[in-house]
């Protein structure tokens, strides 16, 4: 059973990344993404992070995705890109090269040290098979051994909030930069 | 001795002369020139001062003042100075005013005086530097106002030989750098941290260390002197500068390699120096040779004298490393003999540029019949230039020679046949400029002017007064030289050759 | 039996280094911004996934509250990232990643 | 007297100061009495430390006088001292007796240039540093006037600079001396090296002590001075060029004192000279020899006045060379008295024909001037007679001096002294009919000269006779001071004993003078027989007007081979060291615009470079650091 | 059920040691709410109360140095953040830059119509992620720091609406910062898989126990090598430097000076912490990879800054050569890495960014001048004539690229000393050399800064040219930093001990 969940959530995240990276619409991309985003919440639950594949539903194909889809028919950039042609001689060779490396290199590094991982002696915050539900686990330790980097993100809302303000400000009608 | 800092005056009168001169007002640009003057002169007076106040029986550095400057690396503000800086000092103190009173710069003379001031600052640190950190830094600034003077001031090709200049001599002390902390760390050992020389000199390097740490600074001053082949930003620099950078570089700049060869390159690693001197030798010999060859074949005047530069710093660079007090002090002394004849054949062709407007040698023709005194004047330094006995230039050369050829005769040999070609290019390019008949052009050309003989008699009368009478000179030089050597005796197994003594 | 075998973490690592590839692989391809953008999301998710799949061997729930941050962040970068987006495709409609390259050598 | 050696020097080295300060007010004649004063006056003294000399017993009469400590540098101690001895007061004599009658002579010569005080001002700086070369008690003080009296010889060749070719004999001169220099500088270092000292006293003492072999080195490096100094072979080239100068300069430096200076080196060190392995001295013998025959047979086709005195004097310096190889040194000291007599006889004669022909050196264009120019001629002939070695003149006896030490040394030396006697007879007897007697030529020399206007030779002011006739005297009886005849009579070698050594014997040796003599006036008779008697054709053939050619092919090497050997240097250090620092410049800013294609401004390029590193990175800490 | 739940226990807060964040923070809200409420935008205000907030953290990090001098090291809120003389030199020159890169932005906001208290908030929170990054003793905490530095970045680069080359640069930035940012979380998930923690302590515990057997264990491996790339990327070493010189140029130029300065400082900040304190027993197996990312940033950032003609491009490839020079002293420092006595790598790195900060602002201050209206005459025959107009302008530019190009008596030289002092106690004399070869190709580019400006014959046309105007804060900030290099210049003990009292720990 584990297993073909295993299966069957792995095949949804792979299908919907080489979706994203293939689709030539945004729109297609974007769709493609939900259902990677669909695929690694289904594993979330699998290892025990219950709360987190609900944020990761919510947030992620939820809001996040829905972003994507507002901008880009805001902007009317729904022009499909042309996958066919590279203007760069070397680019996908490196970039198959790149992928390549990073995931044999990695796999590798993972399985070769399967022995190693996850075997330190574990953290006092709280286990992810406490008996306690994972959501009170997880905020136990959100606010005490990460209330730092919790109080950090309201910092990094706060900067998201005012990039986009000063972003959003009209561009002038006069460019500088472009010559009349 | 005496208590009175005269060693940091000698650095902070020029450098304080220059930033008033900086910040007086452009109105009055005859005024600022009296004040760069009158501390140039100052620090001149001091200069003389401390070359009478000096004791000649004493070879240790005298007049020395420490002060800790930057504590966690243990360096310190430690000045000093000994027979083989003194007349280094006494060379930057006059040619500096010389300089000042005698050229002038064709724009913005403000700002050429507080560099001018500036650069005599740094000089007069170099040569009275007893910390290693510190020596580089002055050795380094000075790169600056020379840079400026160069590039500001100079003629057309300007930019290229003031950078040219800046990046190879820049790239030298980019060894040296690291030379000089690996010397401290090396020789740290359980103590403190130290740049001081004094303290730094007693340590013992590894052979292959000293030897490589020896070349991280060699590799630096080879690049001042210059020696072959590390000389070609010279010609081009000593072309380009103004008259008075180019005095200033021949006559004081270029020594600061050969001063540091002595007192870092030798006092610091004496196995390395003795390891290596055949190399050395064998340079300065070609420098010599080749350099004398190439400025057979200048057509422009300066790049000439630029040339012989490097013949006559070869003739230093052999003596440091023949290694007997003869040449050794035969270099010391030929330091400031160079710097004074090679420093006057400076002016006079720049007065001949302030007249002609050109250097080409072609463009020059029969000047002694229209500017006799001029040609005379010339006629001495020329002389002192290559060598004849009784002017300055033949003591220091002779010396040199006489103490190599103890330790590196066939060398010598070879060397000495540079008196022949110095003679050659000189008096090739003497009667190409002065004798025949003036042309069109050239008849026109204006004798010596009072201001002119004021500023170049002074140095007529050190190139004979020196050439007649080298004793106090080298009275001074010798004791301090002896010491050295007698410090390479003490670290390696070098003893100096004697020559036979003569049954009585 | 393979239907009996059960995925280890192991099996987690290689699933989230094949995603990370996919996504590394996506930014260096694709020309659109947005996908562009969206790629480094799929990196971000393939590092969620490792970390829950160690907090899980670790049976520690550090990796799961670190996992949370990381999507604060990647809410963060999504927000100014289209803002920024936003902001220069009002100027250059269409315009892809190739297009902006007037600042080079 | 003897404490006043340092006057000697001193008054022409005050002449010096005063014409230098106030020449031009003195101007034109008075700075020229000023400078013969001084002149006058260091004879004077010298006169008297030779009396004083003279009345010392032999083993007492070498004294030396300190001046000053000059170069005190650890072992090396050399002071500015003066040595007077038999060998140094006999060269004062002479420079400072016929130093001054050049001076008088050329005042009367110089009258009228424009520069009449500055020839003065270089004439006393001349006598300052040929004194200073002859009395110097060390190498040093020696090489000191050495230079200077080059560098004089320099200022007063290129005295008339305004002409090309003036200038350039004056460079030619001093660089060529300066080759010579390079020997005697490196005598100097070896003779340090083994005896620690400078002095001559020092190296003469230890001359028996030293290793052979650098001995060897000492003398013949010495010699090399002496060659540039003495225009021998092959450094001889310059002394022809020279005569470009006035003509009391040629009398004075290059004839009379200045070319004798390597002779003089040579019988200063002649201890040394002695303990070298006795390749040494023949060789010095045999170049010697050969400059003396060699010159010879270039002065037989001269027709320039000067020239043929010129190459007279590297013949007749030749002959002091062999006379210092075969060990004769007395003879060469003698010879060079005699020869100073009558050669500054010779040239100042030239100088009145010269003067009297308005600058004309041709002797093509002269002849029959006896007649304008009596007393001119007569003591002209005087000097003839001497240098063709007539007995009684002067030149006989020397010459003959030379000739039977030759002999002692090898007969082939001999033999080759005796041809250059000839030929110099004759040569010398060319000159003397070319110049004073048969026709006249100046007549048709005029237009073709186009000389300006009415064109009279005439017989020199009497300011310029009254040298002439003095050196004439001198030349009849200056044979004088070293008779052949007894011992009595060698005056002049037991004089210098103390300081050469012991001289020669001569006894039997009457026959080979007879053959002199006789060879001599075959000469003269030879040459009256082609030049005044037109019974042959003159045998001038072209090799020999141009010197076998020797100094063209000097010239044309160094013109050409040599001249592009330094332009290859030059171009050598333009092109490849300058190019390589030019070329690491041009290096960086090569690569680094190589590199700046790589900076494309795409946004995916960079993230590849980024991949890239990463897999790198990656690759090193898996594969390298890991586990593999 | 929550009856149930035991007292939730948060960590003890040491609220006076937070203080320089909460100066920040606070100053950064006060800002926006102000911003919001005031109609009128008040010439000055904004970025004097962005100075005075960056002068009081200064002040209180003076007072907390005193504390830790006295009462040791410590750690904060649950082990998040360290307390140490690291943080607070750390903080230090972070406040300092912002001081002066905020008297430097007043007027040019004004001159390019883009006033608003956005940006100085924005400068501010960065300033929070850059200390935070230098202090983190935890690597979330750490990759938050990151975060909130990078994305106010990100919006910073964009921020000048009327130059699409500020946009451009802001792209660029944010996708490669994103796609770096992501190798960086990968590499912490590594380490935190096989040490169980990302709190420093912690994972130095749990390697201690575990690195006899697991020396070669290749998963933590990866992860230091994916940790190296995101430092990498944000300290701009090559090869991971290609965003550098074209943000720096598109980016409104006293962002630009922000990002030379603070954003380098936290970066390398971040560095340190990571390699020497986290993971020191991976020190051999980082440092060759170390070493050569020196070598590489010296010389390839020298190299390519001798061709640019634009002086901002000029100065963006100079600083990833600085940025070389620091890495110089980073591997010095591993050398040490985990030994009691840390040696000299840390303080000589520490020093070094604390006097290019100054320099890069000051340089950069200049720029901004020079730049005119519309930010674009940033060319170096821009530079033309300035010794003449503005002589003493060009001798502050000609002062802080001296020092730049380490020419002695300026604080240039006294960093290059420290680092170069550092790599020789270690014996690393080759990287030693090599930088200093790099630096003498470096001298080229500012010489020819210097000739633009003092010895370049004037072209038609320059008179029509905008003048330049020397705005007074700017010009503060310009004489503030020549003054400052000068004095270090001539008197740098002072500050040499500082930073060597940064790795006392105790």
């Amino acid at each position: 059973m584990q297993l073909f969940v295993f299966i069957c959530a792995g095949l949804m995240i792979l299908a919907g990344a080489i979706g994203v990276i293939t689709r030539s619409h945004p729109v297609h991309a974007a769709l493609s993404l939900v259902l990677t985003l669909f695929g690694v919440a289904v594993l979330y639950v699998e290892q025990e992070a219950q709360f987190l594949a609900a944020v990761q539903v919510i947030v992620y194909a939820g809001a996040i995705v829905v972003l994507f889809l507002f901008v880009i028919m805001l902007l009317g950039v729904d022009k499909a890109e042309d996958l066919r042609i590279e203007p760069f001689r070397l680019q996908r060779k490196v970039a198959a090269i790149v992928g390549g490396g990073v995931i044999g290199l990695v796999a590798f590094a993972a399985i070769s040290s399967r022995d190693n991982i996850g075997t330190a002696a574990r953290a006092a915050a709280g286990a992810t098979n406490d008996p306690d539900s994972n959501i009170r686990t997880l905020a136990r330790d959100l606010f005490s051994d990460h209330v730092l980097a919790f109080e950090l993100t309201s910092v990094l809302l706060v900067i998201a909030v005012v990039g986009t303000v000063l972003l959003a400000r009209r561009a002038p009608k006069t460019p500088t930069d472009v010559p009349q | 001795m005496t208590s009175f800092p005269i060693l940091t005056l000698l650095v902070l009168v020029p450098a304080a002369g220059a930033l008033a001169v900086a910040a007086f007002s452009t109105r009055r640009p005859e005024w600022t020139k009296l004040l760069a003057l009158l501390s140039s002169v100052f620090t001149g007076a001091l200069s003389v001062w401390l070359v009478v106040a000096f004791d000649k029986s004493n070879a240790d550095f005298q007049f020395v003042s420490k002060h800790l400057w930057i504590k966690p690396w243990g360096i310190s503000w430690h000045l000093g100075v000994d027979g083989i800086s003194l007349f280094l000092l006494l060379l930057t103190g006059v040619l500096f005013p010389i300089v000042i009173a005698g050229t002038d710069p064709h724009q913005n003379h403000r700002r050429y005086l507080a560099w001018m001031l500036l650069l005599e600052a740094g000089l007069m640190g170099s040569f009275v530097s007893l910390d290693l950190f510190l020596f580089f830094v002055f050795f380094e600034i000075v790169l600056v106002p020379m840079y400026f003077l160069i590039a500001g001031w100079g003629y057309e090709g300007r930019v290229y030989a003031a950078t040219k200049f800046f990046l190879f001599t820049m790239t030298g002390s980019a060894f040296m750098l690291v030379g000089v902390i690996a010397t401290a760390f090396l020789a740290k050992g359980r103590g403190p941290l130290t740049f001081d020389l004094i303290e730094l000199a007693k340590a013992d390097f590894a052979t292959s260390t000293g030897r490589w740490l020896f070349f991280a600074f060699a590799v630096a001053f080879a690049v001042k002197v210059p020696i072959f082949p590390l000389h070609t930003w010279l010609p081009d620099a000593h072309t380009q500068a103004p008259t008075g950078g180019s005095v200033i570089l021949a006559g004081v700049m270029l020594k600061l390699g050969t001063y540091g060869l002595l007192r870092f390159g030798v006092f610091l690693f004496p196995e390395a120096a003795r390891w290596s001197r055949s190399l050395w030798l064998t340079l300065a010999v070609i420098g010599i040779i080749y350099g004398a060859i190439a400025a057979t074949m200048q057509k422009d005047l300066k790049r000439l004298v630029a040339y012989s530069s490097v013949a006559h710093l070869g003739f230093i660079v052999l003596g440091i490393f023949a290694m007997t007090s003869q040449s050794m002090t035969g270099g010391v002394m030929q330091n400031i003999n160079h710097g004074v004849s090679t420093g006057a054949l400076f002016l006079l062709v720049g007065m001949i540029y302030d007249r002609r407007h050109t250097r080409q040698i072609a463009d020059l023709k029969g000047l002694q019949k229209v500017a006799p005194i001029f040609a005379g004047v010339f006629m001495v330094v020329m002389l002192s230039s290559i060598g004849v006995p009784g002017l300055n230039g033949f003591i220091g050369e002779y010396l040199v020679l006489i103490g190599s050829f103890l330790t590196a005769r066939w060398w010598t040999v070879v060397a000495a046949t540079g008196v022949i070609l110095a003679a050659l290019y000189l008096l090739w390019a003497y009667q190409r400029v002065f004798h025949g008949e003036p042309d069109d052009a050239n008849r026109t050309f204006p004798e010596l002017k009072l201001r002119e003989a004021a500023v170049l008699l002074p140095l007529v009368g050190v190139i004979v007064f020196t050439g007649v009478y080298p004793k106090p000179m080298l009275d001074r030089i010798e004791p301090s030289v002896k010491r050295l050597i007698e410090h390479v005796t003490e670290k390696t197994n070098y003893v100096e050759p004697q020559p036979v003594a003569v049954a009585p | 039996m393979i239907a009996a075998a059960v995925p280890t973490t192991t099996w987690y690592l290689v699933l989230a280094a094949v995603l990370f590839g996919i996504g590394t692989v996506g930014v260096l391809v694709r020309r659109n911004p947005l996908i562009m953008l969206m790629c480094v999301e799929l990196m971000l998710n393939a590092v969620n996934l490792t970390f829950v799949a160690v907090a899980r061997k670790l049976n520690d729930i550090g990796g799961q509250t670190t996992v949370f941050f990381v999507m604060v962040v990647a809410a963060a970068e999504v927000v100014v990232g289209l803002g920024i987006i936003v902001a220069i495709l009002r100027r250059k409609p269409n315009a892809t990643a190739d297009d902006l390259a007037e600042l080079k050598g | 007297m003897l404490d006043v050696v340092w006057l000697i020097p001193a008054l022409p080295l005050a002449g010096f100061v005063l014409i230098l300060l106030f020449g031009r007010r003195l101007g034109d004649p008075k700075a020229g009495y000023l400078a013969t004063l001084m002149c006058g006056a260091a004879f004077a003294v010298t006169v008297g430390v030779f009396f004083d000399l003279l009345s010392k017993r032999t083993e007492q009469r070498s004294h030396i006088i300190r001046m000053f400590s000059w170069v005190p540098v650890g072992s090396l101690n050399v002071d500015l001292s003066f040595l007077a001895d038999p060998l140094s007061i006999t060269m004062c004599l002479f420079v400072t007796g016929i130093g001054t009658l050049i001076h008088l002579y050329a005042i009367g010569y110089m009258h009228g240039d424009p520069r009449f005080s500055k020839f003065f001002l270089y004439l006393n700086l001349f006598a300052l540093s040929m004194l200073l070369l002859v009395l110097g008690e060390n190498m040093l003080v020696t090489f000191l006037g050495w230079e200077g009296v080059g560098t004089c010889s320099y200022l007063l060749i290129s005295f008339w600079h305004e002409r090309e070719s003036a200038a350039t004999a004056g460079k030619k001169a001093f660089v060529t001396n300066r080759v010579g220099d390079w020997g005697f500088m490196v005598a100097m270092f070896f003779a340090f090296q083994a005896t620690g000292t400078l002095s001559y006293g020092g190296i003469n003492t230890a001359a028996h002590t030293m290793a052979q072999s650098t001995a060897t080195a000492i003398a013949l490096f010495c010699f090399l001075g002496a060659c540039g100094k003495s225009a021998q072979l092959p450094l001889y080239i310059w002394l022809p060029d020279a005569m470009e100068g006035p003509t009391p300069v040629s009398a004075l430096i290059h004839a009379a004192t200045m070319v004798t200076a390597g002779v003089y080196l040579m019988c200063r060190i002649s201890p040394v000279l002695g303990a070298a392995s006795s390749y040494a001295p023949t060789l010095i013998a045999v170049v010697g020899a050969a400059t003396a025959l060699f010159a010879a047979t270039i002065a037989v086709a001269q027709n320039d006045i000067k020239r043929v005195l010129a190459y007279s004097t590297i013949s007749q310096l030749g002959y002091m060379f062999l006379a210092v190889g075969s060990g004769a040194y007395t003879a060469a000291i003698f010879h060079m008295i005699t020869h100073a007599f009558f050669k500054a006889l010779l040239f100042l004669g030239s100088g009145a024909v010269i003067h009297g022909m308005n600058h004309e050196q041709d002797m093509r264009r002269m002849g029959a001037l006896r007649k304008v120019m009596p007393i001119t001629a007569a003591t002209f002939i005087v000097g003839w007679l001497a240098i063709a070695g007539v007995p009684p003149f002067a030149g006989f006896w020397s010459k003959d001096d030379i000739l039977l030490a030759a002999y002692d040394k090898s007969p082939v030396l001999w033999a080759v002294g005796l041809v250059t006697a000839l030929l110099t007879a004759y040569y010398m007897t060319r000159q003397v009919i070319m110049v004073f007697y048969g026709k006249a030529r100046w007549d048709d020399a005029h237009d073709e000269h186009g000389a300006h206007g009415d064109f009279h030779p005439h017989e020199s002011p009497a300011i310029m006779l009254v040298p002439l006739v003095v050196l004439a005297g001198l030349a009849i009886i200056g044979g004088g001071i070293n008779l052949p005849f007894s011992s009595r009579t060698e005056k002049l070698a037991h004089w210098l004993e103390p300081v050469v050594g012991g001289h020669e014997s001569l006894t039997g040796k009457v026959s080979l003078a007879v053959i002199a003599a006789v060879v001599a006036l075959i000469g003269i008779g030879a040459a009256i027989m082609i030049y005044a008697q037109h019974k042959a054709k003159p045998i001038e053939p072209r090799v020999l007007q141009n010197g076998w050619y020797y100094d063209a092919t000097v010239r044309r090497f160094m013109g050409g081979p040599g001249r592009e050997a330094f332009d290859a240097v030059a171009w050598y250090d333009a092109t490849v060291i300058d190019g390589a620092v030019n070329g690491v410049g041009r290096l960086v800013r090569g690569t680094a615009q190589k590199i700046r294609t790589v900076q494309t401004g795409n946004v995916r390029n960079y993230a590849a470079a980024i991949g890239v590193g990463v897999v790198l990175l990656l690759a090193w800490f898996v594969v390298v650091r890991g586990n593999l | 059920m929550i009856a149930a739940d035991p007292v939730l226990l948060g960590p003890s807060v040491n609220w006076f040691a937070l203080s320089p964040l909460l100066i920040l923070l606070g100053a950064a809200v006060v800002l926006l709410v102000v911003g919001a409420l005031m109609p009128r935008r008040p010439p000055h205000v904004y970025a004097l109360f962005t100075v005075a907030a960056g002068l009081a953290t200064m002040i209180v990090c003076f007072f907390l140095w005193d504390n830790i001098t006295d009462g040791g090291a410590s750690t904060l809120v649950g082990g998040a953040l360290r307390f140490d003389v690291f943080t607070m030199f750390i903080t230090i020159t972070i406040a300092a830059s912002l001081v002066l890169v905020a008297l430097s932005t007043d007027d040019y906001l004004r001159r390019e119509g883009l006033e608003g208290p956005e940006v100085y908030a924005l400068y501010l929170l960065a300033s929070i992620g850059g200390v935070i990054m230098g202090s983190a003793n935890d690597l979330i905490v750490l990759f938050l720091g990151l975060e909130i530095l990078s994305i106010s970045f990100y919006v910073m680069s964009a921020s000048h609406r009327k130059r699409i080359e500020s946009q451009e640069s802001g792209i660029k930035y944010f996708i490669l910062g994103g796609f770096s940012s992501a190798f960086f979380l990968y590499g912490i998930a590594m380490v935190y898989g096989t040490a169980g923690s990302t709190n420093f302590s912690k994972i130095v515990a749990s390697f201690n126990a575990i690195v006899p057997a697991q020396r070669h264990d290749a998963f933590i491996l990866a992860g230091v090598a994916l940790l190296i790339v995101g430092l990498g990327f944000k300290v701009a070493a090559v090869p991971f430097h290609f965003w550098t010189p074209d943000v720096y140029q598109g980016a409104p130029t006293p962002v630009t000076s922000f990002m030379g300065s603070v954003g380098k400082v936290a970066a390398f900040g971040a560095m340190l912490r990571v390699l020497i304190y986290a993971l020191p027993h991976w020190s051999d197996d980082y440092r060759p990879i170390v070493w050569t990312l020196a070598v590489l940033t010296v010389v390839v950032g020298s190299t390519m800054a001798v061709v640019q003609t634009n002086v901002k491009r000029m100065l963006a490839f100079s600083s990833v050569s600085h940025a070389g020079f620091i890495l110089i002293g980073v591997e010095a420092a591993a050398h040490r890495a985990g030994q009691p006595d840390l040696g000299d790598g840390i303080p000589s790195a520490l020093l070094y960014m604390l006097l290019y900060s100054v320099l890069v602002v000051g340089s950069f201050a200049v720029v901004t001048m020079v730049s005119r209206t519309g930010d674009n005459a940033t060319d170096l025959s821009s530079f033309r004539g300035l010794g003449k107009s503005h002589p003493f302008l060009a001798f502050g530019m000609t002062v802080l690229l001296l020092a730049q190009a380490g020419v002695p008596l300026t604080s240039g030289f006294v960093a290059k000393f420290g680092v170069l002092q550092a790599a020789v106690e270690e014996h690393s004399y080759a990287i030693a050399i090599i930088g200093m070869v790099a630096s003498v190709i470096a001298a080229f580019l500012y010489l020819r800064i210097m000739v633009s400006m003092w010895i370049t014959e004037p072209e038609t046309g320059d008179a029509d040219r905008e003048a330049v105007r020397v705005p007074l804060w700017t010009g503060v900030a310009v004489a503030l930093a020549v003054g400052f290099t000068l004095l270090v210049g001539f008197y740098p003990g002072w500050l040499i001990d500082a930073a060597k009292a940064a790795v006392i720990t105790k």
